[in-house]
C-alpha cells in the first residue's frame, strides 16, 4: 500500500472512531436529563467490548474467508456463510509484519477500519431501548448481538459470503450491513423491552437539542471517513464516495425541514439534524457507486420518506424512543434499493450493463433480496438474543430505577450538577478511597422514622 | 382570602394540577425546591469517592383561594397528591391580609 | 492526482465542513439561551442549502471561466467577470469520470472542498443579524446571497477572475472572498435590521461560553484543513500554510488577551476565543505566503487591532451582536493587507521580487485594490438583496416573536429542558403523529378568561 | 518526503492540537460550574503561548542536537544534554525552502506535529492546580515550565538526547517526556499549593459528566494522530500504533468499568471515560513497539492500576484535583515499564534480541532508568519553578476568590447564563465600550450602607 | 412587619425594582417560577410530536416591609410590574410575628 | 404552629441543616433565590462590555416549626447562618392556620 494510502485509511479510521462519541452526543440530546449518561455510557461501552470481541473473534467470522484463500467455515452448496472463528482468534494471525510487504498494512487497515464499523453499528440501536434498559442486561445484549449478528451479516455482504459474492447486492459503507442491520435489531428490542412508563401520553423532549446537533455535526464530519474510507484507497472513488455524502446529506436536510414546514408549521432545528441523519444513512450503501444528481434523488427521497416513517410508531405503538427505526431502517432500506437504480457504470466496477446513468431491474431485485435476507436473519437472531438476556440477567431495569433515571439508578451519577447547592453544600463526603460495594437502594431512611420505608431517589 | 402551600414529589405534579382544575382554581405557582425528611436522599460516586445528597426534588405548589374553598382545595390537593410512601410532603395554610390581580389592580375574591 | 494528494484533500475537505457545526457553537454559545437554536438552524441551513446552490450554479459561476478553458461568460474588456452558469449546471458536467484520469479526481476535489467554502462563508454573516431574523427572511437572503454574492467574488479572486489574474491579488485561502466579502456584508445586515430590542442598555451577555470556547476549539482545527488545503495538494506550501495558521492563532490569543488584561482590568475566556479566530481569520488569505515571521507579526496585529475594532459596534450604534464586522471584516482586511508585506518569495510562486522576506508597496497597492473592489461590491449587492427579502417575505421578527426567543417563535423547540418539571410533568402530549400545520402563537386563554387575550409565550 | 507522509502528518498535527480543545471539555466537565472557564482559559493560553516560546526556544532546545548534525549545545562526557536555543532562535533557522528538498517539509513537519506536544503536555498538569490558582501565577508557571522543563526532557528522549541515545529508553509517543514528565510536575504542584479549601470534606463533584465525556471522545480521536503520528510517516508503523492505540483504549475501559463494578457497586460512565484516557496514557510510548496482544495487557493493567491509584490521594491527603498523577503519571509509568516487556522486534527497529513477540529484562531496566531520571528532574526542576512563581507573583488565589470561583474572579465571566433572570433583567449594562481596568472586587455596597463593608460576590 | 409576595413577568423586574429602590425599598429577594392561569403556555415539536407547556415562566418578589410603608410598596410594585396583558401575575400580604437580620440579629423595623 | 422562613448565604447550608438536625428538626425546604440588599453583586465584561449583576445567589430556607419550638429553631437558624459580613439574610415567622402531612393526613403538630 502507497503512503497516500495508508495516511487516507488512518484518517478515515480515526474519523469513523470519531462518530461514536459523536452518536453518544446526538443520542444523549434526545433523551430526558436523568439518562443522558446512560447514553454516553453505553455507546463508551460499545467503544470497549466491541474492540475487545472484534479482535478475538469477530474479525475473524466476518473476514477470514477472504484471507485465507476464500476458504470459509462453513458454506452453504457454494455460499459462504461464515468466516472460521479460529482464523485470526485474539488477532493472533495478523500478519502485522513489516516482511510480509504490503498486505501488511492493507490488512492492519482493515481490521481496525472495519473495527469502527462493528463498534458503531450496535451503538445505533440504543436508541430504541433508551431510558429503560438494564445496564447488565445491555452488556450481554450487545456482546452476543456483536458475536452472532453482526460479524455474520458483515460476513455476507463483504467478507465474502454468499450477498456479496453470490446474489451480487451492492452495499458501498454498509446500508445493509449496518443501517438496515441496526435498524431492525432496534425494532425488535422497542418491541421486546416495551414503551417508557408514561409512553406515549407522557411528554418526553430532548433533554438538549444542542448536544444533539453538536453530535449531529461530528457524524457528518465523521461519515466522509465512513464512506470515502469504504473506496479502501485515496482514489477517485473515494472522491466521489465524499462528494455524494455531502451532496444527499444537505438535500436530505431541506427534503426534512420542508415537510416539516408544510406539516407541522415550523421547520425545526431538530429536524434539520434527524434529516442530516437521514441522509446520511441513505447515501451510505450507495456513495461510491452513484453520481451526484442520484444523489441529489437519494437524499430527497430520504428526507422525505424518513420524516414520515417516524411518525409510524406513534400509531404502531412501538417505543422505538430515539427513532432508530425511522431513520436508520428505513433509510438504510431506501439508500439499499436506490443503489440499484441509480448505481453508475463508470464508476467503480462496471456493474449494470451499459447505461452511462442508471441502474437496472435485475440490480434492484438483488439488493431487495439482500436486504430481506438480513432483515430476517436480523429479527430472528435479535429477538432470541434478546429474550435470553431478558430470562437471565433481565433487560429492563425496575419501574423505580426508570422514574429516578438511569444516571442515578444504574450508574450513581448525575450528568450536569449545575447548581451550587446540589453541587456544594447539599452533597457531603461519605467515605474517601474506594466506596466499596455501595448502592443506591439501600431504602433506609436517614432520620430514623419508624414508619414504611421504600426507596424514592427522586420522588 | 388563604395561601395554601404545598411540598409534593415532582412526578405528581399533572395529577395536582389536573384535581385542582377539576374543583375550579383557576391559577397556581410552582418553584422548584429541594426538600430534607424522612425521605432520605441519594448517593452518588465520582471516581470511587462516595457522596451523600440529603436533599430531594420537590415542587412547591402555591395557591391562592378564597377562605370558604380552602377546605375543598386542601382536601383536593392532599388527595391527589399522595402516593402513599414517604416524602408525599407536607401541606400548610397562612391567612393573607390583601390579594390584588396586579394587571387589573382588582382586589380579594376578584384577583383569584 | 497522486494518492497522497487526494488524502490530504479529502482530509481538508471533511475539516472545512467541521467548522460549519463548529461554527454554529461557537455562535451558540454567544446568544441568549431562546435563540440558541435559531443559529444552530440557521448554520445547518447553510450546510444544507448552499450545498444545493453550489452544486446548481455555484460552481459554474464562480469557476467555470478556469475549467472550459479561460472562456468565461462575462468578460469586461478582457477581464473576467463571470464563470457560466449554464457550464456545470446541476453538476452535469462534472468529469468524474475515470477514463479522464488524473483531473477527475482534482475537478472533483476542487468541487467539493470550494463546497465548503461556500457553505461557511454565509454562515459567518449570521452573527450579525443574531436573534432577530425572521427565518423565511433568513432563507431567502442566504439562497440570494449564495448566488449572486459569493461565487461571484470566488470568481474574481480564484476562478480565473479580474481581482486574482488581472490586478494580481493574493488571497491564499480567502481573506477577500470570505472574511472581507462576509464581515462586509454582515456589516449591511446589521444595519437594515436595526439592533435587538434594547440593545445596547439591556445586558445580552453569552449564555454559555463553554459552547463558544467548544466551538472556537473545532473552528481552529477545521482551520487547518481550510489553510493547509487551499495548497491543493499535500506540498510544502500546505505545511507551509498548517505552520503560519498554528503561529499567527497562538500569538493573536496572547495579543487579545493582553489587551484585555491592560484595558479591561481581566483576561477573559471569551476573549481568548475570539483572539484565536482573529488569527485565524487573519492568517487565511497569508497562509502559503509569508513565513513564520510574517505570521508572528499578522497574529499580533490582528490580536490587537480586531479587540479594538469590536468597541467600535457601541460608538457607531450597528448592532453586528456577534461581531462579524470586527473579527471577519477587520481581521480578513488587516491580513490581505499584511499579505502585500510579508509574503515571502520563496514559498509558492516567486511573487515579490528578490527579496526573501517582505512584500512591497506595490503588491500592498493590489491586496488594496482586490480587497476594495470587493468590499463595494459585496456591500452594494448584499444591500440590495437585503432590502429585496425585507419587502417580500420580511426580515426581522415581530416583536413579541423576538421577545419570547426564535427558538420557541421560529422552530417550536427549546434548545435545554433541564428541570424535571418542564420536562416531566409540565408538559403533555397533545398529539400523536404529525402534529398538523400548528403555531406557537393562538392567542387563546386555556382557561377560558372572557378578558383580552393576547400571546405571551414568554412573558 | 512524499505526498502521502505529508498528507499523514498534516492530519496527525491537526488531530493532535484537536486534542488540547478535548483536554479543556475533558478537564472543564470535572471541576464546580465557578471555574468551568478557568480549565478553558488555561488550555487555551497553552495554545497561545507554548507556540510562541516553542518557536522562539522550545524546538531549538528540543531538537537542534540533531538538526545540527549532533552537535548539541551542552554536553556531559559525550551524553548531550541540551539542544543549541539559539540554533532556530525565532524560528530563524527553520529551512522552510522549497531549494532545500525533502528536508523542508520534514523539518516543517516535525517543527510543528512537536509544537502541538509541547502545548499539550503542560495543559496536563492544569487538573492538578484546578479550582484554586492566580491566573497570573499560572501563567509565569507555564511559561518556565515550558522553557526549562518540557523541552529538555524532550531532547533527552527524542531529541538525541542520552536517554534515547545512551540509556536507550524506548519512547514512541511521550509516556516519558509527556505523561511521567507532566504528572509529576502535578503532584508537585498539588503539594505545593495545598488542597483546596474543605477538601476532601466537601464535596466538589463534576459539574457536567456530559463535557467530560465530549472530550474524552475528542481526545481519544485526536490521540491517533498523537500516537500513529508519532511514526513520522504513513507506514506500517503507524498502523500498528493506531491500531494498539484503539485496542489498548478500549479494553482500558473495560477494565476500569469492571473494578468498579466489583468494588463500588456501580460502573460509572465518568470511569469508562477515564479509563479511556489512562488507556490512551498506558499505550503512549508502547504504540509503534508492541503488538495486539501487548496492547491489550497494557490497557488492562493501566484500567486495573490506574483504577487504584486515583485512591491514593485521599490517603496521602494531596488535593491532586483532576487525578493527573493516578491517569498520566501512573499511567505513563505502566506504559514505559511495559514497553520493555511487551516490545516486539519485528516492529521498527529490531530492538529486543531475537524474540518474536516479548521485551527483555535489560529493556526493562533502560525504560526505568529513563523514567526514574525524568521523574528526579521534573520533580526537581517543577518545584523549584512553582516556589519561584509563588514569591513573586504567587500561586493561589485569594480564599474570598476561590469561594466566589475563578471565573468570576480571575477572569469576570460567568460559563454558563442559563435563567432568563439572571442573563436578562438582572444584569444591566455599565458602559459601552471598553470597560476600563475594573475589578469585580471592589468592595462597595451598591445601597450606602455605612456598616463593614466586605467583598461578597458569592455568599 | 409584612412580607409583600408577588409574581411577575420576569422582563418587568429591572422596572420593579428601579421603582421600588425609588419608594426606599432597600432589599428584596426573586425565585424563578413557572405559573399556571389565564394566560395559556405554548406548543413545542419534536419530530412531528406536539407538546403543551402549561406553565410559563415567571418570578417571584418577595419584600419585607415596615407595615407603614405596605401601601406604598404594594402600590408602586402593582404599577411597575403591570403591563396591561394577561399574565401580569397576583400580589398578596402576609403578616409576619418577626423579623431579624442575621449577620446582626437586629429584629423587627431595624432589620430590613 | 409557624412557619420560619430564612434567606442565608448558600455556603452555610450544610452548617444551617446540622444545626437544625441537633436541636430536633426533622425536616426543612430550600430553594435557590437571588437576593438584592446592601450586599452589592459583582460585574461581568463580555468583549470589553461590562455588566453589573445587582443579585446575589441565596438560599431559602423554610421550616414548619411547633409554636412552642420557634425560639430554639430561630434562635439556632441564626447563630447557624450567621458569618458577621454583609449579606448574611433575613429571617421571618409566618402564623400557620393548619399543617398537614400528604401521606397520612396528619395535622398540626403531629404532621411536622
Ligand atoms: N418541618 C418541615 N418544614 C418544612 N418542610 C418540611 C418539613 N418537614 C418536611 N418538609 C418537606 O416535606 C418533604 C417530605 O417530608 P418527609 O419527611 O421526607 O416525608 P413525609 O412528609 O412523607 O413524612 C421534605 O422533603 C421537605 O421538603
Ligand atoms: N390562584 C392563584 N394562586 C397562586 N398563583 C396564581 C393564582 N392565579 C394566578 N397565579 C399566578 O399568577 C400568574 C398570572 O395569572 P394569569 O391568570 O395568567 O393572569 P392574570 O393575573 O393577568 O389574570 C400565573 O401564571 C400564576 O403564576
Ligand atoms: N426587605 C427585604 N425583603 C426581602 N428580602 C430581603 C430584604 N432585605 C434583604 N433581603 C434579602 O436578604 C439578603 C441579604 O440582605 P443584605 O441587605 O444584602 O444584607 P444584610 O441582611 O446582612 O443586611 C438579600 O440578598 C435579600 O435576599
Amino acid at each position: 500500500m502507497d503512503t497516500g494510502n495508508i495516511a487516507w485509511m488512518l484518517t478515515a479510521s480515526a474519523l469513523v472512531l470519531f462518530m461514536s462519541p459523536g452518536l453518544a452526543m446526538f443520542y444523549g440530546g434526545l433523551v430526558r436529563q436523568k439518562n443522558v449518561l446512560s447514553i454516553l455510557m453505553q455507546v463508551f461501552m460499545c467503544m470497549g467490548m466491541v474492540t475487545l470481541i472484534w479482535l478475538v473473534v469477530g474479525y475473524s467470522i466476518a473476514f477470514a474467508g477472504v484471507a485465507t484463500d476464500g476458504e470459509a467455515a462453513f458454506s452453504l452448496g457454494g455460499w459462504s456463510i461464515l468466516g472460521d472463528p479460529a482464523h485470526y482468534f485474539f488477532a493472533r494471525g495478523l500478519p502485522l509484519d513489516p516482511t510480509v510487504g504490503d498486505l501488511a498494512a492493507h490488512e492492519g487497515l482493515t481490521f481496525v477500519f472495519q473495527m469502527m464499523f462493528a463498534i458503531i453499528t450496535p451503538a445505533l440501536i440504543i436508541g430504541a431501548f433508551a431510558e429503560r434498559i438494564k445496564f447488565s442486561g445491555f452488556m450481554l445484549f450487545t456482546a452476543l448481538w456483536s458475536i452472532f449478528v453482526y460479524p455474520v451479516v458483515a460476513h455476507w455482504v463483504w467478507g465474502g459470503g454468499f450477498i456479496g459474492s453470490e446474489i451480487g447486492a451492492l452495499d458501498f459503507a454498509g446500508g445493509t450491513v449496518i443501517h438496515i442491520n441496526a435498524g431492525i435489531a432496534a425494532l425488535v428490542m422497542a418491541i421486546v423491552l416495551g414503551p417508557r412508563r408514561g409512553w406515549p401520553k407522557r411528554a418526553m423532549p430532548p433533554h438538549s437539542i444542542v448536544l444533539t446537533v453538536l453530535g449531529a455535526g461530528i457524524l457528518w464530519f465523521g461519515w466522509f471517513g465512513f464512506n470515502a474510507g469504504s473506496a479502501g484507497s485515496a482514489n477517485l472513488q473515494a472522491v466521489n464516495a465524499f462528494i455524494t455524502t455531502q451532496v444527499a446529506t444537505g438535500i436530505a436536510v431541506l427534503a426534512w425541514i420542508t415537510m416539516e414546514w408544510i406539516r407541522d408549521g415550523h421547520p425545526t432545528t431538530l429536524g434539520a439534524a434527524t434529516g442530516a441523519v437521514a441522509g446520511l444513512v441513505a447515501i451510505t450503501p450507495a456513495a461510491g457507486f452513484v453520481g451526484i444528481q442520484g444523489a441529489v434523488a437519494i437524499g430527497l427521497i430520504a428526507g422525505v420518506v424518513c420524516y414520515l416513517a417516524i411518525q409510524l410508531k406513534t400509531r404502531f405503538r412501538y417505543d422505538d424512543s430515539l427513532d432508530v427505526v425511522g431513520v436508520h431502517f428505513v433509510g438504510g432500506l431506501i439508500g439499499a434499493l436506490l443503489t440499484g437504480v441509480f448505481a453508475v457504470q463508470v464508476l467503480g466496477e462496471p456493474i449494470l450493463g451499459d447505461a452511462a446513468v442508471g441502474g437496472s431491474l435485475e440490480q434492484l431485485g438483488r439488493q431487495a433480496a439482500g436486504a430481506a435476507i438480513v432483515i430476517v436473519y436480523s429479527f430472528a437472531f435479535t429477538f432470541v438474543i434478546a429474550k435470553v438476556v431478558d430470562w437471565t440477567v433481565g433487560l429492563r431495569v425496575a419501574e423505580d430505577d426508570e422514574v429516578v433515571g438511569l444516571d442515578l439508578s444504574q450508574h450513581s451519577e448525575s450528568g450536569y450538577i449545575y447548581d451550587e447547592a446540589e453541587g456544594g453544600a447539599v452533597t457531603s463526603l461519605v467515605g474517601g478511597g474506594s466506596a466499596g460495594p455501595a448502592s443506591t437502594t439501600t431504602g433506609e431512611a436517614n432520620l430514623g422514622d419508624s414508619g414504611g420505608v421504600t426507596r424514592s431517589a427522586e420522588d | 382570602m388563604k395561601l395554601i402551600t404545598a411540598i409534593i414529589k415532582p412526578h405528581k405534579l399533572a395529577d395536582v394540577k389536573d384535581a385542582l382544575q377539576d374543583v375550579g382554581v383557576t391559577g397556581l405557582t410552582i418553584t422548584e425546591v429541594r426538600g430534607f425528611g424522612r425521605q432520605r436522599g441519594h448517593t452518588e460516586v465520582y471516581r470511587g469517592t462516595e457522596y451523600q445528597v440529603d436533599f430531594v426534588p420537590k415542587l412547591r405548589i402555591e395557591v391562592v383561594a378564597d377562605t370558604k374553598d380552602v377546605d375543598l382545595v386542601v382536601r383536593t390537593l392532599i388527595e391527589s397528591a399522595r402516593t402513599g410512601s414517604i416524602g408525599d410532603g407536607k401541606l400548610w395554610v397562612t391567612d393573607l391580609d390583601y390579594v390584588s390581580r396586579i394587571r387589573t389592580g382588582e382586589v380579594g375574591s376578584d384577583a383569584i
